[in-house]
């Protein structure tokens, strides 16, 4: 499953480099993450109870950054164990641009699941990508305000019954927005989060 | 957590300790030693441990025990009238040679009376190839099984059971 | 039942009323005292490095008795699983043969290696326990598409493996292939995946191991389809445990497809541990287990081209074949596309030239092995295939070509030009029967009215021939088998004239209970219920091979009736004395024994008696007793054939793929009991039309994770998936058994995926779409085929 | 499965108390989806909370305007109903084709739309038919209860008692199921409502959801025609190994076109 996106983010490109970097933000924007936590430079750590459906279990994440070119970007990559349900992993190239008084970000970001959970929920994988990618959006809505899609990517969220009227390529913009959000360590926590079904 | 569980399962009182997270299947084989009841997947689609609860098929691998308090369990042992007489549906399956390995034999053969009892014993072969959808055989393509149910529907009706 | 039966009878089945009333008794049912209960920890990666293993919470959990990992297996010695036939590449090399370790030491090759045993009280604290086992994973990139595993630049999966190349083989005179495509009027080019199945008897494996303190005995009752061979490997190759201190017992078993055949680390860990911890533990796969462990089948990629003269006689035939053995090899898996695959691309034509090659591949992937048909059905369905597209290309209708093309009932015995020589056969007669069953000459008026109401409709015809009743030694020795393949059986009559018939088959749901009562109630006149058939009993019945390859009655059968001669003659001798007559002149008949052109007789349960109470006994001529044993070995392979007829109706709305009429006639030579071999008939098919249309065992390309891990996403056919079958027989006796049986249990899988293609196909054409279709032809599939630009 | 404390309260309110008492509670059913979720270990509640002694939410009512279903009534109930038969038929043969027979005899429409699996059935009859869902606090239109994949409006502790229907003048469900799970891949379910037509679709996005295209479609014209070349974009819809988003937005198109068809 690969998921990839440009973003235009009304921020500059160091406001926006350094939310990809502040575990704050993204701990407040990811639900259900007790905690997360820079062990070093590079690694973060992060616990997550997540629950989809029936499904509802805790996930210990470790999330690697790489290719550091601040402020335009760097790959991020790690994963999470679920116990017997197995794991999650996943990487994402993320870089930046300016544009204006703008940022353009763009990512490249593939993500794995195994064990239990590809072995019993194969139906669930994309589906549960693009919900958790919903999540993550309203939330950082909240956060940060409300950035302005100008493409869109292979990530569509949710065809939600409580909006019936707006057409399924409108909630595929408001999942994408998401992914600037998530940035770097959270796509991470969110791939562990795909791991539970 | 233990807890005290009471059934009737093929007319007889019956009782045990069980975990909450005991199922249905486990109590019958484990506790009660009733191995006609088998276990052949663990998404709840194979239909191998088919049972009556309270006149209804169910998989009992997908019922805890404690669910089944004071329920009435017929399983594959409870049918036959004596070691000689088999239920109509268990003398049907022998006639048209409705079983291989025999492994899926006792769910199908539970869900097979039930099927005929809510169509009311006027079962066709089509009917019988839907009504088993719970069920999965992997020996005789289903051909002399369906065969089988059609001809056990007419008798369990002469049968009166 | 206190009738005699007679060979061609419908005697329904001795073995079913255990089976309907709940009281089989498999594996699982068994109650072993003070039994432990073992749980394996498996790799959630296709391809690792472990580079450490911490057990200490697992061993510290509630109920836990011992954990081990690889390192206490390789500390004890345990041998590594074998590959039991060696397969010698075109330079005369033997395979590669990696180390299979029963626990995984250092890496982890597939999905659900083992990576731990945890033993505990219960099966719940076995679980609980194993998920407290910490294993830091390098997780390393992993090769599972068969296409690329050969390639420069693929995943290793063993490091003395270079290339991942198990062995490039061939067979068959390539000069004179070359040659005929030369001189061809005609080439037709085919590609087909012959897609990777994983097997689901519907009981799933288990093991329970018993270990004698006292004696130093070991019990293993286990799903199995060949105890002995169990016991053997076990014995000899894996675990050093003297062979006559090994029990295996496989009782009731829930079918095997093949599966069952192989020796797994589950079983041999539970045997060893038993010992090792002094306890009785119990081990049953749940569904999960089954679909990450049992040896998977098929799985082939393959290249073929057939060369034709101007009259469609085909002139050549050339066959590159890919083939999948998975992260290890299992116990037979390098025979099965090599010597049960390149040997049967002859099919059922007098192509004069033919050669193959195939490459076996190592990927991580669960391993492949002999799944029912076991390289016959990957022959069948690529011969099959081609013809019928040579057909379409060459404007002659597939039935015709095919008939053009067979090989004469008088060429028998036949030589192939692919090692075989096939004993007896007439191939005409059995497909007029199946075109006269199916309605094949009314079926463009069929497919016309289809084609009215939207639908596309088509028809597909499969000529097969397999080569079963696995078979001479000598010659399965020469190409490289580990063991031979006679079978034994031994009928031991008590005093009181019943009769006991043990056989070294194993039953796992094809009958013998009843085909081998109805043999020797035939042959001796002995009333069914008073014969017993035991099998799967190390300990009971004499050393045997089990039951794989359609075997039992050709070998099997055969070898009861050999010992039902020795009791005949010894028979013979005792009736003789007691009748004060010539043994010259006795005769054996309906299970009297008579004097020639008298009215004197003694009946057989007499002499049985007189050999037990010998009071009035020849006893200086022969030996008390009535016990005889025989071990038959063939002199050739067995060769049934027939042709299936399937018919489709295809929903291009939706790509759905309906049977509206399946027809199979076959020649099986003589046969038991109809009612038996039906139902394996309709077994068989239902498996090849899983292959055909819905089964497939799919990974993740890049990860190697099991897609298709339940029965959520591996479609089984269910029954309203299939339609009822119509059946025909035609007979040509086999030449060289003395039942004249040939076998039935695999001819339905090896015929049925090709006969429901071709209909696909044929279907297909009316789009143009028929060349863009694999098996399993699923809706999608369909639908894209259809939709393809 | 993990071991945890069971629950069988006799009243609603003693449930949700229960539930909300324990650290981690699960509300049981029928149990069809949580107990093979167990079995996997994929869930490990400290506790689970049976609602079947609350006797009161088993039943099924008909009158003059629709058909109120308690929600622990179970499938097979709602599929053999006469009541329902006459005044929905097309929900008494979705109810019907549920699962298994053996799923259908356990699993209960109040489980059924509170897990909101994005293959359920249900959930297309509810939003097709423009049904209420009640719970022990408030009443629920349907289109504000299903929020996204496995996601619905209940709060913690919040327990769905029953579901009402309106009837429909025209309704019917076709549904192609997934070869190998028999879940609905795609499964349109299409009515003629007082307010006008409605399409509503399970099993082919992350969760049910209408398309407004071939409702306006069928109010100009009541035809399988007039939603036959309707098609729904492949962006957003699942996609797994029995079926590409392609050819799930084909499938619905072709489904809605059946049922509209079938609902005459």
């Amino acid at each position: 499953m690969e998921f990839k996106g440009e973003y235009r983010i009304a921020a500059p490109q160091q406001k926006v480099w350094e939310a990809l970097n502040d575990p704050v933000i993204l701990q407040a924007c990811i639900p259900g993450c007790e905690t997360l936590e820079k062990t070093a430079d590079n690694e973060l750590k992060a616990q997550v109870r997540m629950r989809i459906g029936p499904v509802s279990a805790k996930f210990g994440g470790k999330v690697t950054l790489s290719d550091i070119d601040a402020p335009n970007g760097y790959r991020i990559s790690g994963e999470g164990q679920g116990g017997p349900a197995g794991f999650a992993k996943g990487g994402a190239v993320v870089t930046l641009r300016t544009d204006g008084a703008e940022t353009i970000l763009n990512y490249v970001a593939d993500a794995q699941v195994g064990g239990k959970i590809a072995q019993v929920g194969a139906r669930l994988i994309d589906g549960t990508a693009k919900k958790l990618a919903d999540e993550f959006f309203g939330k950082f809505a909240e956060v940060v305000g409300t950035p302005e899609v100008v493409e869109q990517s292979s990530v569509a969220a949710a065809t939600s019954a409580s909006a019936p009227s707006v057409p399924p390529t409108d909630f595929a913009k408001r999942g994408l927005q998401h992914w600037m959000v998530i940035g770097a360590g959270a796509l991470i926590l969110i791939v562990a989060w795909l791991s539970m079904r | 957590m233990t807890i005290s569980v009471s059934m009737t399962v093929n007319g007889k009182a019956a009782s045990g300790n069980v975990e909450a997270r005991t199922l249905l299947v486990q109590f019958l084989r484990e506790h009660m030693g009733l191995t006609g009841t088998h276990v052949g997947c663990d998404t709840s689609q194979c239909g191998a441990c088919v049972v009556d609860v309270d006149g209804a098929s169910a998989k009992s691998c997908t019922i805890l025990a404690v669910q089944a308090e004071g329920a009435k369990v017929t399983t594959i042992e409870g049918l036959a009238e004596s070691a000689e007489k088999l239920h109509p549906m268990q003398e049907a399956f022998r006639e048209h040679h409705g079983l291989q390995c025999g492994f899926c034999t006792p769910g199908m053969v539970m869900s097979a009376i039930d099927l005929v009892k809510r169509n009311n014993y006027q079962v066709t072969e089509d009917i019988v190839r839907h009504g088993l959808e719970g069920n999965i055989c992997r020996c005789t393509g289903y051909h002399n099984i369906v065969k089988a149910i059609v001809a056990g529907a007419a008798s369990m009706k002469a049968a009166g059971v | 039942m206190s009738n005699v039966s007679k060979i061609g009878d419908r005697v329904h089945r001795k073995e079913d009323r255990r089976f309907l009333t709940g009281t089989g008794r498999y594996v699982d049912d068994l109650q072993l005292s003070r039994c432990t209960h073992a749980h394996f920890l498996r790799s959630p990666h296709a391809h690792a490095r472990i580079k450490g293993i911490d057990t200490s919470k697992a061993a510290a959990s509630a109920g836990v008795v011992a954990v081990f990992t690889g390192k206490d297996t390789a500390d004890a010695k345990v041998g590594g699983l074998i590959c039991g036939w060696v397969v010698k590449d075109k330079h005369g090399v033997p395979h590669k043969a990696p180390g299979h370790p029963a626990i995984a030491l250092d890496t982890v090759r597939h999905v659900g290696d083992t990576v731990a045993m945890v033993i505990a009280d219960t099966a719940a604290n076995a679980r609980d326990a194993a998920d407290k086992i910490e294993v830091d994973y390098e997780v390393l990139p992993a090769i599972v598409d068969l296409t690329k595993a050969l390639s420069a630049g693929a995943p290793q999966v063993h490091s003395d493996v270079p290339g991942n190349l198990c062995y490039d083989w061939e067979l068959g005179d390539k000069a004179a292939v070359d040659a005929a495509f030369a001189k061809a009027a005609h080439v037709t080019k085919i590609d087909v995946v012959n897609n990777r199945l994983i097997p689901n008897a519907m009981e799933p494996r288990a093991a329970a191991a018993e270990y004698d303190r006292g004696t130093g005995n070991y019990t293993l009752h286990t799903t199995s389809q060949n105890p002995h061979v169990t016991r053997l490997v076990l014995s000899a190759f894996v675990l050093g445990i003297p062979e006559h201190k090994l029990r295996v017992i496989a009782p009731d078993v829930g079918g095997g497809f093949g599966s069952k055949i192989f020796i797994y680390a589950e079983e041999t860990l539970c045997v060893w541990a038993a010992g090792k911890v002094g306890r009785s533990i119990k081990w049953t796969a749940d569904r999960s287990e089954s679909f990450m462990t049992d040896a998977h089948g098929r799985d082939h990629v393959t290249h073929a081209e057939i060369a034709m003269d101007k009259d469609g006689k085909f002139t050549g035939f050339r066959i590159d074949t890919i083939a999948n053995m998975g992260a290890y090899l299992s116990t037979f898996a390098t025979a099965v596309p090599t010597y049960l695959y390149g040997t049967l691309l002859a099919g059922q034509y007098t192509t004069p030239a033919i050669h193959v090659n195939v490459r076996a591949a190592f990927t991580h992937t669960t391993p492949v092995d002999a799944y029912r048909g076991a390289g016959r059905p990957e022959a069948t369905y690529l011969v099959e295939s081609i013809v019928s597209k040579a057909a379409r290309e060459i404007g002659v209708d597939p039935a015709e070509l095919r008939k053009r093309n067979f090989i004469a009932p008088t060429a028998f015995p036949y030589q192939t030009p692919v090692a075989l020589t096939y004993d007896s056969g007439n191939y005409v007669p059995i497909i007029d029967e199946a075109m006269k069953l199916s309605d094949y000459a009314g079926f463009g008026a069929r497919q016309s009215a289809a084609k009215a109401k939207g639908k596309l409709r088509g028809i597909g015809i499969s000529s097969y021939i397999e080569a079963c009743g696995l078979a001479p030694s000598a010659v399965v020795g020469s190409l490289g088998a580990g063991v031979g393949q006679w079978e034994s059986a031994q009928l031991r009559f008590n005093p009181t004239g019943n009769v006991q018939v043990l056989t070294g088959s194993h039953s796992h749901g094809q009958g013998h209970e009843t085909t081998f009562a109805q043999i020797v109630s035939d042959k001796l006149g002995v009333p069914m219920d008073q014969i017993e058939v035991v099998h799967g009993d190390t300990s009971q019945v004499p050393f045997g091979m089990g039951t794989y390859g359609s075997r039992s009655l050709a070998v099997g059968g055969s070898a009861i009736m050999k010992a039902a001669d020795k009791i005949i003659a010894k028979g013979k001798k005792i009736a003789a004395h007691l009748m004060e007559a010539a043994e010259a002149d006795i005769v054996f008949e309906n299970g009297t024994f008579k004097v020639s052109g008298t009215d004197k007789n003694v009946p057989l349960a007499q002499a049985v008696f007189a050999a037990y109470v010998p009071h009035n006994y020849p006893i200086d001529k022969v030996e008390p007793g009535m016990d005889e044993n025989a071990f038959y070995d063939p002199s050739n392979f067995t060769y049934p054939s027939g042709t299936q007829i399937c018919e489709v109706e295809i929903d291009p709305d939706t790509g759905v793929v309906e049977i509206v009429h399946f027809v199979a006639v076959d020649d099986f030579g003589n046969i038991v009991n109809p009612m038996v071999v039906e139902g394996q008939v309709h077994g068989g098919i239902a498996q090849g039309v899983g292959q055909a249309l819905m089964e497939a065992a799919a990974y993740d390309n890049a990860t190697g994770q099991l897609l298709s891990g339940s029965y959520m996403d591996y479609t089984m056919p269910r029954a309203d998936d299939l339609p009822s079958f119509t059946l025909g027989y035609k007979t040509t006796p086999c030449p060289h058994n003395p039942l004249g049986v040939k076998g039935c249990g695999e001819a339905g899988a090896i015929a049925a995926p090709a006969a429901v293609m071709n209909a696909v196909r044929d279907a297909l054409a009316q789009v143009g779409a028929q060349d863009r279709i694999e098996m399993p032809a699923t809706p999608q599939r369909v639908w894209a085929a259809i939709n393809a630009r | 499965m993990y071991d945890f404390a069971y629950h069988k309260p006799k009243s609603v309110a003693d449930a949700a108390a229960a539930v909300k008492k324990a650290s981690d509670g699960k509300l049981m059913s029928g149990g069809m989806t949580l107990i093979p979720t167990l079995k996997q270990r994929l869930a490990h509640p400290s506790d689970v909370v049976d609602l079947a002694g609350v006797s009161d939410l088993v039943g099924i009512k008909v009158d003059a305007t629709g058909v109120t279903i308690g929600a622990m009534t179970k499938h097979a109930d709602v599929a053999s109903s006469a009541d329902v038969a006459r005044a929905i038929p097309a929900l008494a043969a979705l109810a019907g084709g549920i699962g298994d027979r053996q799923v259908r005899n356990r699993g209960t429409i109040g489980g059924s739309v509170a897990n909101n699996d994005p293959a359920a059935d249900y959930p297309a009859a509810l939003v097709a038919l423009g049904a209420t869902v009640t719970t022990n606090e408030r009443k629920i239109a349907a289109e504000d209860f299903f929020k996204g994949m496995f996601e619905t409006a209940l709060k913690d502790g919040e327990i769905v008692t029953s579901v009402s229907f309106p009837t429909a003048t025209k309704a019917a469900y076709m549904k192609f199921p997934n070869p190998a799970s028999r879940y609905a891949m795609v499964g349109v379910f299409v009515a003629q409502t007082a307010s006008g037509p409605r399409v509503a679709v399970t099993g082919a996005g992350p969760a049910v959801f209408r398309v407004k295209a071939m409702e306006e479609a069928l109010a100009k014209s009541w035809s399988a025609d007039a939603v036959a070349n309707v098609k729904v974009p492949a962006e957003g819809l699942n996609s797994d190994i029995h079926a590409s988003a392609e050819y799930r937005a084909h499938l619905v198109t072709v489904m809605a076109k059946r049922a509209v068809a079938a609902a005459g």
